[in-house]
């Protein structure tokens, strides 16, 4: 029973970042059709970020996060901007070309910046805490609560703001919301912006209790895929509910069935998915 | 659109500009003099220099590079009466052993390198299909068994074979902390070549093993959760290993979630390259791994750890360390056989080449090379004992 | 009648790459050569289903890892004839595309490409685990060279590339008749419009069917030529770092195009070996090379060539029928 | 009867985009599908291409039920159509694109096309033969090697009707095939569309232009809302009170 919960725990704590991965590439899924492969480098970037506004100004972590938040915010509307309006008439197989060629060039940009090894970030929360046999360390209770928080805040700006429902109206229809005047090249900026800052949220969050280095998005922009698939592609709650299925298949998975496997279990669960349903489980539209 | 157009073609050039400057030259090359004059000999280096194993492949060049530059500092060597100057060549193969064919193959027909360095076992086989054949010596930095057991006769190995190591862990291990092991090591096959030496000696050794399940560091992103199901085994040793930055994580989560235990660390990782990660020794305290090249009391160490931290800004490793060393048996090798480019001749003198090592250069002490091409180190292993690195011999 | 025709050009470069060995005495540039033609073969795999049906695939370097290992594991560890082993290796592949083909073209465009993204990583993940068949990480070491025909051997580096060399010009002949026939036609038009290829009567998913299928033959056989040049192979081979590779070599060299798949491969493997300075930052300049191709030259290198060409004889002779046509069809 | 509908309706969700038609086309006329914007129009045609499955209802052409035939075999059967947008291969020949449209005529597959058999030869010739045939028909001869990237609109227009052409069908269906185009290009199509008729050719449109079906059509349907609330001669349609309360309360796109 002990053991049950707390790798519940972990699986919420890992869950926690999946979701914030997953909800950054599904928004940008839901309004451009985009699959950005690229998101994973933005995830990756983020962690650099922080890392070097903690290690060579000395700022504090909030700080260092909220900076990082705003860089790859903007790298994400200059994708955008220079890259995906372009194609935006292009046959689908160019855009999702160039976000490949992105992901390769930030990778190479990230190792030629800050080297191929291992970096570790240092939170301010590594205390170690036990509840009632629960052993965590407040860093880990910080991802989860902080994840929570963001997607709460996330969930009110686009139901309770204008801006917001835009996003909304354009994700159900792109003719429909420029017909109602609404202007899509600013809500796909401002899409691309909320994702990345998204993504380095979630890296930021992340980095202390694993490693940075320029290969760490692959790890999570894979089953981030996993995960607004089996979610349905464009769908936010999809994305939510899915990164937590994927956490705690994780952490039980390799408890109850086998650790080396585990990592095989998420993508064979999606292909029996997409076999039995090409869309996607929760797919909107008939697309 | 006209714009653009232009740009394109102004980047082709610049690319097209690049590759003709570069055409005739060495693609990467360090010290000493270039080209292919008379009286230098070109080495060959294939290894990752880019990607997820950047680090590790730039490490075992840097230990080449060193001796190189010493070598040709100090005004070359002496071969059958004529003067030799080294030219390091060193090339990228991402990790891939096809790369390390392909670079292979360019190494020798435009620098006619008798020896190649390589520093994965990947790399090594690939080499191994047509080494003899072209005749050029593979100076293999991998312990992978595999690579010596093919009876390869032009394939030096130079770290030494892993074994040597699971006796005195598991004593030391043993000793310290109790018989109940959980084994956590790296997916790669050399750790799980390790874990099924290491587990099957522990046993006998009346030890019990309680756990065991290998992470795969390249696709984990958090390992609190398979850390939670070993020490929920009740384990008193822990059996780690990998890379040595995320072998370092798993340590400290082990802490984290309150093991009090020992560990026992494969020799990829290395305990020094671990403490920054881990935050310091304390937390890997009761440790026993691969005495650091740091902290090592041959005698030619402080010299050249103070010689390559002024070079490379960093603390030598034992990649490092070694592939220095074996730079220098083969320079040897080649005095003694009185050639610099039969590959055959200087194999047969590398004994020679090991014994005529100068004092300065002995960071470790290698006494033999084995029938196969191992070399076979004196193993020296380090413990964490009161937030120290101590030998144990 | 002009000496500068296409036809003669082509012959001419033919009778380079034959005589290409007793030119360049060279192995390391006959070695690139021979491994850039077993790339070339990958690609026009690739070319095929991307390039002229549509549908993008990331899980080929699976089909080149499967083609790889079947062979190395025929001749390996069942000591099968080479011959044998390399048809049998292209039939496992295929048979195994079929199989995946059949669920995974059930789905379009982004899902297909996430989708067969997937199933490459699972087969990657399958050879790297699996290490009762594939020998796992350690790779699988020992492959034979290809056996002799008669008094013919393939010891020699000339030989091998020889080999490989007549491997793929016969596939470039394959492409270039598919989809010049009724039958590339076909595939033409479900890349152009499924729908519309439907309501013309076009049963789309056989089309797609044939067209993975041969499509992962040609990167099996890239694969299982692959094995038994270098003799050595690991799951790397599977990885989705070959997989950006390949679908590099084709889009710089213009992906639905007939010339681009070996335009590109060349190209981009001569220049990264003479980029190795670089190393690391080779992707640098690839990635946003890369991306801007996509933008401004979306068919690639041979893809603006032709259409330079076209602006050109449009100017100067417009309406002559069997030159335009030509051209189209490159299309 | 060549095409019939009984009780044809499709659902998406709850809202039923068809509803319960009964519609029957005689071979050898000309009939039109009128209604406002989102009446079903199209969903209609979906239908009876085999592009939607009716939720329930039955879609039977010479009398055998192609209900559940999927679009490619439909195709087969002879009964041919358009789209709104005309999806053609841009970077190619208006000649190239139609020479496809006979394919299904065709036999020859993968291992004719690498060994070059005969009868590929033969049927890529019959392709050919049939595509600058209904290029003819339609008045493209001329334009036949221009790249599709460089015709007008209405050359667009006529080469998707071409290829509709070449699958050799009984029964046409154009989705609006004048929508973009002028009024003297209007005329051509108009003419275009009766010349295809008198050789014999069953046709059906849907279209906006109330002018040009008003004195193409043979027999009228009109939809609103997905069902059917009028049906008859141009004439009828122009008097009945439901059609013009439709219009009226509808869009303003009549």
């Amino acid at each position: 029973m002990e053991i049950l919960i707390q790798q519940l725990f972990n699986g919420l704590t890992i869950g926690s970042v999946y979701s914030l991965v997953a909800l950054g590439l599904t928004l940008v899924y839901g309004i451009l059709h985009i699959p950005n492969f690229a998101h994973g480098a933005l995830y990756m970037l983020g962690g650099y970020i922080t890392l070097s506004m903690m290690t060579l100004y000395g700022v504090n972590y909030w700080i260092a996060m909220f900076v990082s938040i705003i860089v790859v915010g903007l790298l994400g509307v200059l994708l955008e901007r220079f890259v995906f309006r372009l194609l935006r008439e292009a046959p689908p197989l160019h855009d999702k070309i160039a976000a490949i060629g992105i992901l390769l060039f930030l990778e190479a940009f990230a190792q030629f910046v800050w080297g191929a090894d291992f970096h570790t970030m240092t939170s301010p929360y590594g205390q170690v805490v036990n509840i009632l046999g629960l052993t965590f360390t407040l860093q880990r209770l910080l991802i989860i609560v902080s994840a929570i928080a963001v997607m709460v805040l996330l969930y009110l700006f686009l139901k309770k703001t204008y801006t917001g429902s835009t996003i909304i109206a354009m994700s159900q229809s792109r003719e429909g919301a420029s017909l109602v005047g609404i202007n899509i090249n600013k809500v796909a900026m401002l899409t691309f912006m909320i994702s990345g800052g998204l993504a380095a949220i979630a890296s930021s969050l992340a980095s202390p209790i694993n490693l940075v280095f320029p290969g760490m998005g692959h790890l999570v922009i894979l089953k981030a895929f996993v995960i607004i698939i089996l979610g349905g592609m464009g769908s936010i709650p999809g994305a939510i509910v899915g990164g937590y299925i994927l956490g705690f298949s994780e952490s039980l998975g390799a408890t109850y069935i086998s650790n080396d496997y585990k990592d095989i279990i998420a993508f064979i669960l999606l292909v029996i998915i997409l076999t039995v349903k090409p869309t996607g489980l929760f797919a909107k539209g008939e697309r | 659109m006209k714009k653009l157009k232009v740009l394109f073609v102004f980047l082709l050039l610049t690319i097209t500009v690049l590759t003709g400057c570069n055409k005739g030259d060495s693609p990467v090359s360090s010290s000493g003099s270039k080209g292919k004059g008379e009286n230098v000999v070109n080495i060959g280096f294939s290894g990752p220099l880019s990607g997820a194993a950047a680090l590790y492949g730039k490490r075992t060049l840097n230990g080449v590079e060193m001796a190189v530059n010493e070598i040709n500092d100090a005004g070359g060597f002496e071969v059958d009466g004529k003067k030799y100057t080294l030219n390091l060549v060193s090339l990228d193969d991402k990790y891939l052993p096809n790369e390390t064919g392909s670079n292979a193959k360019r190494l020798i027909q435009e620098y006619d390198t008798p020896i190649i360095f390589t520093p994965h076992s990947g790399g090594v086989l690939a080499l191994q299909v047509f080494n003899e054949q072209e005749e050029f010596i593979i100076g293999a930095y991998t312990s992978e068994p595999a690579v010596t057991e093919s009876g390869n006769s032009l394939t030096v190995r130079i770290p030494p074979n892993y074994e040597g190591y699971i006796e005195p862990f598991t004593t030391y291990a043993m000793e310290h902390f109790g018989k109940k092991i959980a084994a956590l090591p790296t997916s790669s096959q050399y750790g799980k070549d390790w874990t099924e030496a290491v587990l099957p000696h522990w046993e006998k050794q009346g030890g019990k093993v309680v756990y065991n399940s290998s992470i795969d560091f390249a696709k984990e992103t958090d390992f609190f959760t398979i850390v939670t199901n070993a020490l929920k085994k009740d384990p008193d040793v822990l059996f780690i290993g990998g890379a040595s930055e995320p072998t370092a994580k798993v340590a400290k989560q082990a802490r984290e979630l309150g093991f009090k235990g020992g560990f026992i660390i494969m020799d990829q990782a290395k305990l020094d390259q671990m403490k920054p990660i881990a935050g310091s020794y304390e937390t890997l305290e009761g440790s026993i791994g691969v005495l650091p090249l740091m902290d090592s009391d041959e005698e030619a160490v402080p010299a050249f750890v103070e010689k390559y931290q002024k070079n490379y800004k960093e603390d030598p490793s034992s990649e490092v360390g070694l592939n220095y060393i074996a730079m220098y048996a083969f320079v040897e090798a080649m005095k003694s056989a009185g050639s610099v480019d039969d590959a055959k001749a200087i194999r047969k003198h590398m004994q020679d080449g090991l014994s005529n090592i100068g004092p300065d250069q002995k960071i470790y002490d290698i006494p033999t090379i084995d029938e196969n091409g191992g070399f076979a180190s004196t193993i020296v292993v380090g413990a964490v004992e009161n937030g120290k690195v101590v030998p144990i011999r | 009648m002009k000496i500068l025709t296409k036809r003669n050009g082509i012959i001419a470069l033919i009778i380079f790459a034959f005589s290409f060995p007793f030119i360049a005495q060279n192995d390391y540039y006959l070695h690139m050569l021979t491994l850039s033609f077993i790339w070339a073969i990958a690609v026009y795999g690739i070319n095929l289903l991307s390039g002229y049906t549509g549908y993008l695939s990331l899980a080929h370097a699976g089909f080149f890892a499967i083609g790889a290992y079947s062979l190395g594991l025929l001749t390996v560890k069942a000591g099968m004839n080479f011959w044998l082993a390399l048809v049998c290796a292209c039939l496992i592949t295929c048979a195994l595309g079929f199989l995946i083909g059949l669920i995974a073209l059930r789905t379009k465009e982004h899902f297909f490409a996430i989708y067969t993204l997937c199933v490459g990583y699972i087969i990657y993940l399958v050879i790297d685990k699996w290490e009762g068949l594939t020998e796992g990480v350690r790779g699988l070491i020992g492959i034979p060279a290809p056996g002799n025909i008669g008094p013919i051997t393939f010891d020699t580096a000339a030989s091998q590339y020889y080999l490989v060399l007549i491997f793929l010009l016969a596939v470039i002949l394959i492409v270039y008749r598919i989809i010049r026939s009724l039958t590339g036609r076909t595939y033409m038009a479900i890349r152009n419009s499924e729908d519309l290829a439907q309501t013309i009567g076009i049963s789309t998913m056989k089309n797609k069917l044939t067209a993975f299928v041969l499509s992962t033959f040609f990167a099996g056989l890239a694969g299982a030529l692959y094995a038994s040049f270098i003799r050595f192979i690991g799951p790397d081979i599977g990885s989705t770092a070959i997989m950006f590779d390949l679908l590099m070599y084709l889009l710089v060299g213009g992906i639905g195009t007939l010339s681009g798949p070996l335009v590109g491969t060349l190209l981009l493997v001569i220049l990264s070996q003479n980029l190795q300075f670089l190393q690391e930052y080779r992707m640098l300049i690839f990635g946003p090379l890369l991306t801007v191709i996509i933008i401004f030259y979306p068919r690639g290198i041979a893809g603006a060539f032709f259409d330079w060409q076209r602006k050109r004889k449009d100017n100067t002779l417009s309406g002559v029928r069997g030159e335009l046509h030509i051209k189209a069809e490159e299309g | 009867m060549l095409i019939e509908t009984k009780n044809l309706t499709k659902r998406f969700g709850g809202l039923a985009a068809v509803n319960n038609v009964d519609f029957s086309m005689e071979k050898g006329r000309i009939n039109a599908i009128i209604g406002p914007n989102g009446a079903g129009k199209s969903t209609f045609f979906n239908l009876i291409s085999g592009f939607h499955r009716p939720t329930s209802g039955t879609v039977l052409f010479k009398g055998i039920d192609i209900t559940k035939l999927p679009a490619n075999e439909i195709a087969g059967l002879g009964i041919s159509r358009t789209f709104q947008t005309t999806s053609l291969f841009d970077q190619s020949t208006v000649l190239d694109n139609v020479i496809v449209g006979h394919r299904l005529r065709t036999k020859s597959n993968l291992v004719d096309a690498i060994l070059r058999t005969k009868r590929l030869k033969r049927e890529e010739a019959a392709c050919r033969d049939k595509a600058m045939e209904v290029l003819e028909i339609v008045g493209l001869t001329e334009s036949a090697d221009r790249i599709v990237s460089s015709i007008s609109q209405e050359e667009k227009k006529r080469t998707a009707i071409a290829l509709a052409l070449a699958t050799e069908p009984e029964i046409i269906f154009l989705d609006e095939p004048a929508a973009g185009i002028n009024p003297d290009e209007t005329e051509g199509l108009t003419e275009l569309i009766k010349k295809l008729n008198r050789s014999g050719l069953t046709i059906c449109l849907i279209e906006h232009k109330m002018h040009m079906i008003m004195n193409l059509a043979d027999h009228i349907m009109v939809l609103n809302y997905g069902e059917k609330i009028a049906e008859g001669t141009p004439k009828e349609i122009r008097r009945n009170e439901a059609v013009i309360k439709a219009y009226l309360g509808g869009s303003a796109s009549a």
